[in-house]
């Protein structure tokens, strides 16, 4: 085995392998933990770093273990999943700086970093995964690996949030299964390739492909969390605030949409689905999804909770550029994937700030907390933009490729609901900002439970990683036309789909 | 000739089942204990019987056997078996 | 009809009694002569089947023997179940879960 | 002269003697006593197993005739590629159970009794009943084994475990006498009762004696099996046996008679089976896990949740029935394969899950689900060995449980029977919900006080192992499923 | 004496065997191991001495017992097939001269043989029968048959 | 013709002795007839040319059955007198 | 047909005959102490006339002593068991059966 078959394992283990020590530590070996922990997650990063270099100097990885004749574990490290695996390796150290300060007197710690590394480890599997078996198995590793993060604290709300979750993830998982098994029996070994594999059936496949195509939609679409199958999303926010930026930035919901991406791309082939008359109804239900999701935030008043049909809608936008056919459409939607991630880790950081800090969970309860946290809430209100689709942020950037996709594919009504979000968006998210900044300080904020330090206003290991990426998001979006940024990459990506 | 007796065979098998018929209906626990003295020896004749009409000697081992099994069920009968209930032992024929 | 299938029929009918037996006797004595009952008819068809052609046949009356041994094995362990099932709940009969093992049953 | 080295090639006899020897010697030193024989006698046999698996891949079908005489009159054994899996299966999971037993009687001496040597014997029942080749030697060993599998249900001696090994005995003996009769009805017909020689001669016009026959023993081995109607006896029996003992029967038992139904229905009687008999025992199989998982989520007791997960589980087995018969060679084969996965993997998964619960129910002196609380952070090892039998027995990947349930469903697609797969995935499903009822208290915080006695290590590690080798048959199936094509 | 007893008893049984074996030479290994066993038990259940057992009295009794079942069978027999049943059963009492052991046990079979005789019960001395027929005395067969087995074991009857 | 005569009749005696085991209301009596049943069972063992196997039934099948199930029997009438008292 | 072979199936058909009455006996005795009579002596000695009608037939010594062996032990095996059961059936309290009784 050389060094490029190695690579894409070696990526996976440096969480795993972490991830499997930290389950047996002691829970006060905290400062081997906190070692382990960052050890993985920078080694993680610089692994990347090479495969990035390598990939763009057409180096290819791969790695194959055939578990039964016809049926192989591969991983791969293709553009995408170079995207996607940055993406991930990135916010996870981030996220894992911000939960050692989150999480720091809390009871069950090594349980709770052992399932956050099986957890990235099982999402850079997804990323990297080079055939439908091996993302499902990687899918279903997600799913097994974030119910013990959303059950964490116990309680019987956390643990009703749980079972949800797990029941709609198991039950879309089943779904997926179907398809999964059912193509491969009708194809073989299906392998993510640009164009798509599928086309070769021949029409008289057509009816199944349609059927197996619904299945893999709905099953993946759970994760994803398009309406109707978005249930659980709403009820897993009761997660630690880490766990809940992990899950709608990167892991879970990220999951599904990615793989609906490989699925339209790299199994049935963008011009193939067309054919198939599959994707209009894709993007009515993504449509439908960014419009209801948008419309249910703006009635909640728990922070975290409209945070989370915020998801809802955003994602969608993945699956809607995903699903109208262009070149341009395309674009917005996978770089969406990375600047929806940003933004939203971002306001869920600091959705666990001002929880954190000042005891605050509701959105009626954080008047003037932008006097009393002015750091946090500067990146809360870039974030915020960003997700409104504000120039200079990386929400403008995918938001504006997506509205002229849609133009170029010339679906006039995926525009008016484009516009439409916008301003459900703005309708949601400016009253937190109005309240932050200009509605002054109640007497006393609920409770403390982290003491600001050096003045600070609050640990500085919850401050940094929302500061990073709400520099991310502006970066992304001043340097959107950079060699270094991910709509570089991301075009990259769309004119190999579009010409394998 | 051994039609004979393998028609008295027969004809104790009769007997046998006949007396069993009747001994076993009998309601005193005493009556039935009768089944193993009657296997003790209509089945031994039986057994013998057969040995001479069938040609066949080991037979006469079998019906040894039957003989010294019909003391100890007798024994084991009574010693064991035997304790029903008070009421039931009341009744005559 | 012929003594051929005599043997073999009357094994098949004592197989239904036992079985009968078996599943339908609420004494648990009751079930294991059931059982041994069983057993023989289904000894009668092995052997009278094995010799349908006149002369005895050594295979099936060597497997009958075994088949005798293991059965008296199994009598015996049930009988041995039985008592101390007699000494548990003071009755020979299957204890319904759940109810009280003290309580008279029908055959008491 | 050590068995299994060069100058010995022949490891099949040994796999019966070897426990055998070990089990009379344990009867002979008493009561509570052999455990340290068990240990090294296991570890022999595993060898002996791994040597068998190694010859049979190399060279083939393996046979030997006992004291040298042939058909009919001699004992012909007989090991292929299915018997050699279920031979190193029951090794292992055996090996392991022994460490756990060790651990687990030393806290529960009361419960021993005749362990031992019981397992011992019931060893060398069911390698010589995955040994045997023809259909009388079978019948055999099935009725040894079910009467030691009743004796160490028996063990414990109070009224609910006496009640339930009466209830299996005679459950047992109704199916094997039933098997019996089909033996007869077979040598009747066509005078030999050898595997080998039978499967030539059955042909699809056979007498209607022969149809009776297969009825007969098909039912005797479902009742054994504990398929859907017949499953009334198992619950008691594994729910109220030792921990050790639930783990043997659920996890190697319960599989001996399925693998003689498996193995009848390929080969001997292939031409006989119907599709509407194979369809009828996919429905039984549904309701099997319809009803099994029910009363598993409505079960308040932790042993008796897993007994009726078993029920489901062996229902879920025969889901593989319609697949095989009268389908394509593919269909059948990757349904065969996936069939022969879930009776390895669930094997292992169940072991583990009931050792788990043994580890607990000692810890807390409680077996109600509601009492679990606490236990996720208290006995971490034995809730994740717990969980990853979960995982495994609702078919989620990386398990091998996965690969089995990924096999079968290809089978249904393949034979385009699109209504297994939708039993497959729901029991799957089902599996998940009641595992989960347990792991959702067991992450509930303690309540206050509760009694907790810490366990052994070796209680919690050996479970956890089993555990473990279910996952991983997830990524190394190819191994087993090569050795089973060699029939 | 001991010896001579036990020589005495080996060789009867080494014949009982060879009745049973019907003289089969190839069963001799069992023969000899059964022999030997049965020896034990005999020694263990009648101590040598206890009984001074005489072949003559053996013969007579023999004939006497022979002759007098072939009577009681065929009285009790036609009594039974008669169209009129013509019994008069009833209990008596009589006593017992015979010391207690060997002697009793066939004492009380050979009664149980006789004509119309059937031992309900004993104690020290005494016997309880059930009779068949009360009009025909009954002691005098008894003290017959006591006579009888007493000269055929080496016993005195007790003068009482 | 005899014989055939022989067999009807062991087969009706078998049955008989059988089905009165099985149904009869009284235990003990049903102990009784089925150690008849096993002494049947010996005779057409030698009916069918198995003399092993009847001197096997009668003692075993029989005998040792039979003792056991006295046995049992016994235990159990001792344990419904306690319970009369 | 030999006179030996005569002879043994008279005597052959003598103990069926005391076998039939014995069974006679058992079907009309009235109680449990005359049926025992019955079987004791009748049975005994119808069995007594089958083995002496085989003697006469039998090929050997040996084989002749056996049946003898035979006799004698189901002659000992019916009078123990007729003791103890009329002991035992004594001991319960079973009354016997009295003529002038059942005749009133």
């Amino acid at each position: 085995m050389n060094l490029n078959e190695a690579l894409p394992l070696l990526v996976l283990g440096s969480s795993l392998v972490p991830g499997l020590i930290i389950f047996f530590l002691a829970e006060t070996r905290f400062r081997l933990r906190t070692a382990l922990n960052l050890a993985g997650a920078i080694i993680k990063l610089l692994l990347i770093g090479y495969m990035i270099w390598g990939v763009m100097d057409n180096q290819s990885y791969h790695f194959r273990h055939t578990v039964l004749p016809g049926l192989d574990l591969a991983l791969k490290a293709d553009a995408l999943a170079i995207l996607f695996v940055s993406l991930s390796g990135a916010l996870w150290l981030l996220t894992t700086l911000y939960a050692i300060g989150y999480l720091e007197d809390s009871p069950h710690r090594s349980r709770f970093f052992g399932f956050f590394s099986l957890c990235v480890t099982a999402t850079v599997g997804i990323a990297m995964a080079a055939n439908l078996f091996t993302f499902f198995f990687f899918y279903e590793l997600l799913t097994l690996s974030t119910y013990p993060l959303i059950v964490h604290r116990g309680t019987d709300v956390a643990i009703r949030g749980g079972n949800t979750y797990l029941a709609y993830t198991l039950t879309g998982s089943a779904v997926l299964l179907t398809g999964v098994v059912w193509l491969y029996d009708l194809l073989g070994q299906v392998d993510f390739t640009y164009g798509g594999t599928v086309a070769s059936l021949g029409s008289e496949y057509d009816g199944q492909l349609k059927i197996i195509f619904v299945l893999l939609i709905a099953g993946l679409g759970v994760k994803a969390a398009i309406v109707p199958l978005h249930g659980w999303l709403p009820q897993a926010m009761v997660a630690p605030a880490p766990v809940s930026a992990l899950l709608h930035a990167v892991a879970v919901v990220k999951a599904g949409a990615f793989g609906i991406v490989r699925v339209v791309y790299e199994v049935y082939g963008a011009e193939f689905s067309e054919s198939l008359g599959v994707l209009p109804p894709l993007a009515v239900a993504a449509a439908v999804t960014i419009v209801w999701g948008s419309l249910r935030a703006i009635w909640q008043d728990n922070l975290k909770r409209r945070l989370a049909y915020s998801t809802i809608s955003q994602i969608s936008y993945i699956i809607l550029g995903t699903a109208m056919l262009g070149l341009i459409s395309t674009v917005g939607g996978v770089v969406h994937l990375v600047h929806q991630g940003i933004m939203k880790i971002t306001l869920f950081f600091c959705a666990g700030n001002y929880a954190e800090t000042l005891g605050v969970h509701k959105i009626s309860g954080m008047n003037g907390a932008g006097r009393r946290m002015p750091l946090t809430s500067a990146a809360f209100s870039i974030a915020a933009l960003g997700m409104m689709g504000a120039p200079l942020t990386a929400g403008y950037v995918s938001k504006s490729y997506l509205s002229e996709g849609a133009q170029q594919a010339n679906i006039i009504w995926a525009e008016w609901v484009l516009t439409a979000s916008g301003v459900l968006n703005a309708i949601y998210f400016l009253p937190i900002l109005y309240r932050l900044w200009f509605k002054s300080q109640p007497p006393a904020w609920p409770r403390k439970h982290i003491q600001a330090r050096g003045g600070k206003e609050t640990a500085w290991l919850l401050l940094i990683p929302p500061l990073v990426t709400a520099a991310a998001t502006l970066a992304a979006g001043i340097f959107s036309e950079s060699n270094w940024s991910p709509l570089f990459w991301v075009k990259i990506i769309a004119v190999r789909e579009y010409s394998p | 000739m051994s039609e004979l007796a393998l028609i008295l065979a027969i004809f104790l098998l009769a007997n046998l089942l006949v007396a069993l018929l009747r001994v076993t209906r009998r309601p005193t626990p005493a009556d039935r204990m009768l089944a193993a003295l009657l296997f003790g020896t209509t089945g031994v004749a039986l057994l013998l019987l057969l040995a001479y009409a069938e040609d066949a000697p080991v037979l006469v081992d079998i019906a040894l056997t039957l003989a010294l099994l019909g003391a100890v069920i007798g024994v084991a009968f009574v010693q064991r078996g035997w304790n029903q209930e008070r009421e039931e032992e009341n009744g005559r024929s | 009809m012929s003594t051929a299938l005599l043997f073999p029929l009357t094994g098949a009918a004592l197989f239904v009694m036992g079985v009968a037996g078996l599943l339908l006797q609420p004494h648990l004595l009751r079930k294991i002569i059931a059982f041994n009952i069983m057993g023989s008819g289904i000894f009668l068809i092995l052997v009278g089947l094995g010799q349908r052609g006149g002369s005895p046949d050594p295979v099936s009356q060597a497997m009958v023997l075994t088949g005798i041994v293991v059965s008296v094995a199994a009598t015996g362990l049930a009988l041995a179940l039985a008592r101390r099932l007699l000494d548990l709940t003071g009755k020979m009969q299957l204890p319904v879960p759940g109810e009280d093992a003290a309580r008279d049953g029908p055959d008491a | 002269m050590l068995p299994g080295t060069d100058r010995m090639p022949d490891v099949i006899p040994w796999l019966i003697l070897v426990p055998l020897v070990w089990a009379s010697l344990a009867f002979l030193r008493g009561p509570g006593r052999g455990g340290r024989l068990a240990l090294a006698g296991l570890a022999v046999q595993t060898g002996l197993a791994v040597k068998l698996a190694m010859q049979i891949s190399i060279s083939g079908v393996q046979s030997h005739a006992v004291g040298g005489w042939g058909a009919p009159l001699g004992i012909d054994l007989y090991a292929d590629g299915l018997s050699a899996i279920l031979l190193l299966l029951t090794q292992v999971v055996v090996l392991l159970l022994v460490v756990y037993a060790r651990a687990y009687f030393i806290a529960h001496p009361e419960g021993v009794s005749y362990f031992w040597p019981l397992t011992g014997y019931l060893l060398a029942a069911m390698n010589a009943l995955f040994l045997s080749a023809d259909i009388f030697n079978i019948y055999v060993t099935l009725e040894l084994l079910g009467l030691t599998a009743v004796g160490l249900v028996a063990a414990r001696g109070g009224t609910e475990s006496v009640g339930a090994a009466m209830r299996y005995l005679l459950a047992g003996l109704m199916g094997s006498g039933l098997f019996l009769l089909g033996v007869a009805l077979v040598y009747g017909t066509y005078g030999t009762v050898s595997i080998a020689v039978l499967a030539p001669l059955i042909e699809a016009e056979a007498p209607s004696a022969v149809f009776v026959a297969v009825g007969a023993m098909l039912v005797g081995l479902l009742l054994k099996t504990a398929l859907f109607p017949f499953h009334f006896w198992l619950p008691p029996a594994h729910g109220e046996a030792p921990a050790p003992v639930s783990a043997l029967l659920s996890a190697l038992v319960v599989k001996a008679s399925f693998y003689l139904i498996l193995r009848l229905w390929l080969q001997p009687f292939a031409p006989l089976v119907t599709t509407a008999a194979a369809q009828l025992l996919g429905l039984l199989g549904m309701a099997a896990i319809l009803w099994g998982s029910a009363m598993a989520l409505s079960q308040t007791r932790l042993k008796m949740l897993i007994a009726y997960s078993t029920v489901a589980q062996i229902g879920y087995l025969f889901l593989l029935f319609p697949l095989v018969t009268v389908t394509s060679q593919e269909a059948a084969e990757s349904a065969l394969q996936g069939g022969v996965m879930q009776v390895v993997t669930h094997a292992l998964a169940k072991a583990a899950m009931f050792a788990a619960a043994g580890t607990v129910i000692l810890s807390l002196g409680r077996d109600d689900i509601g009492g679990l609380g606490g236990v996720a952070s208290r006995l971490p090892v034995s809730i994740f060995a717990f969980a990853l039998g979960g995982i495994t027995l609702a078919g989620l990947p990386p398990s091998g449980g996965f690969i089995a349930k990924w096999l079968l469903i290809d089978g249904a697609l393949n034979s385009g029977q699109w209504g297994w797969v939708v039993v497959m995935i729901s029991g799957g499903l089902l599996s998940a919900a009641y595992v989960c009822r347990v792991l959702r208290r067991a992450f509930l915080p303690m309540e206050a006080g509760a009694r907790f006695n810490s366990p052994a290590r070796a209680l919690e590690w050996s479970a956890f192992t089993l555990a473990l080798m279910s996952l991983l048959l997830g990524v190394r199936s190819a191994e087993v499923l090569i050795l089973l094509g060699i029939r | 004496m001991i010896l001579g007893a036990i020589l005495w008893r080996s060789v009867l049984l080494a014949m009982l065997w060879c009745i049973l074996a019907e003289g089969n030479v190839g069963s001799w290994g069992v023969g000899a191991i059964s022999t030997a066993l049965a020896l034990a038990a005999s020694l263990a259940v009648l101590p040598v001495g206890a009984i001074r057992f005489s072949p003559l009295g053996l013969v007579f009794f023999l004939i006497y017992f022979i002759s007098k079942s072939f009577r009681a069978g065929v009285r009790v027999a036609l009594l039974a097939v008669q169209p009129r049943l013509d019994i008069h059963p009833g209990i008596e009492t009589v006593s017992l001269r015979l010391p207690n052991g060997v002697g009793r046990v066939i004492l009380i079979n050979t009664i149980n043989l006789l004509p119309g005789t059937l031992v309900l019960g004993l104690n020290a001395s005494t016997l309880q029968l059930h009779v068949l027929d009360m009009r025909s005395s009954i002691e005098g067969e008894i003290r017959i048959a006591e006579k009888r087995i007493a000269k055929m074991l080496g016993l005195s009857l007790d003068q009482s | 013709m005899s014989v055939l005569a022989l067999d009807l009749l062991l087969v009706t005696a078998l049955l008989w002795s059988g089905l009165q085991s099985l149904v009869s209301r009284n235990l003990f009596r049903s102990i009784v007839l089925f150690i008849v049943f096993g002494l049947f069972m010996a005779l057409a063992w030698v009916r069918l040319d198995a003399p092993d196997l009847a001197l096997t039934e009668t003692i075993i099948g029989a005998g040792i059955t039979g003792a056991l199930l006295l046995n049992g029997v016994g235990q159990w009438h001792a344990k419904q007198r306690n319970k009369l008292k | 047909m030999d006179v030996p072979e005569l002879l043994s199936n008279i005597l052959f058909l003598i103990g069926s005959v005391f076998f039939l009455a014995g069974t006679i006996g058992l079907l009309r005795f009235p109680d449990v102490y005359t049926r025992l009579h019955a079987l004791a002596k009748v049975d005994n000695l119808g069995l007594g006339f089958t083995v002496l009608g085989l003697l006469i037939q039998a090929p050997g010594v040996l084989p002749a002593l056996k049946l003898i062996l035979i006799w004698l032990l189901a002659l000992l095996a019916s009078a123990t068991a007729n003791f103890l059961i009329a002991q035992r059936a004594f001991n319960r309290g079973i009354v016997p059966w009295d003529a002038s009784e059942s005749e009133k």
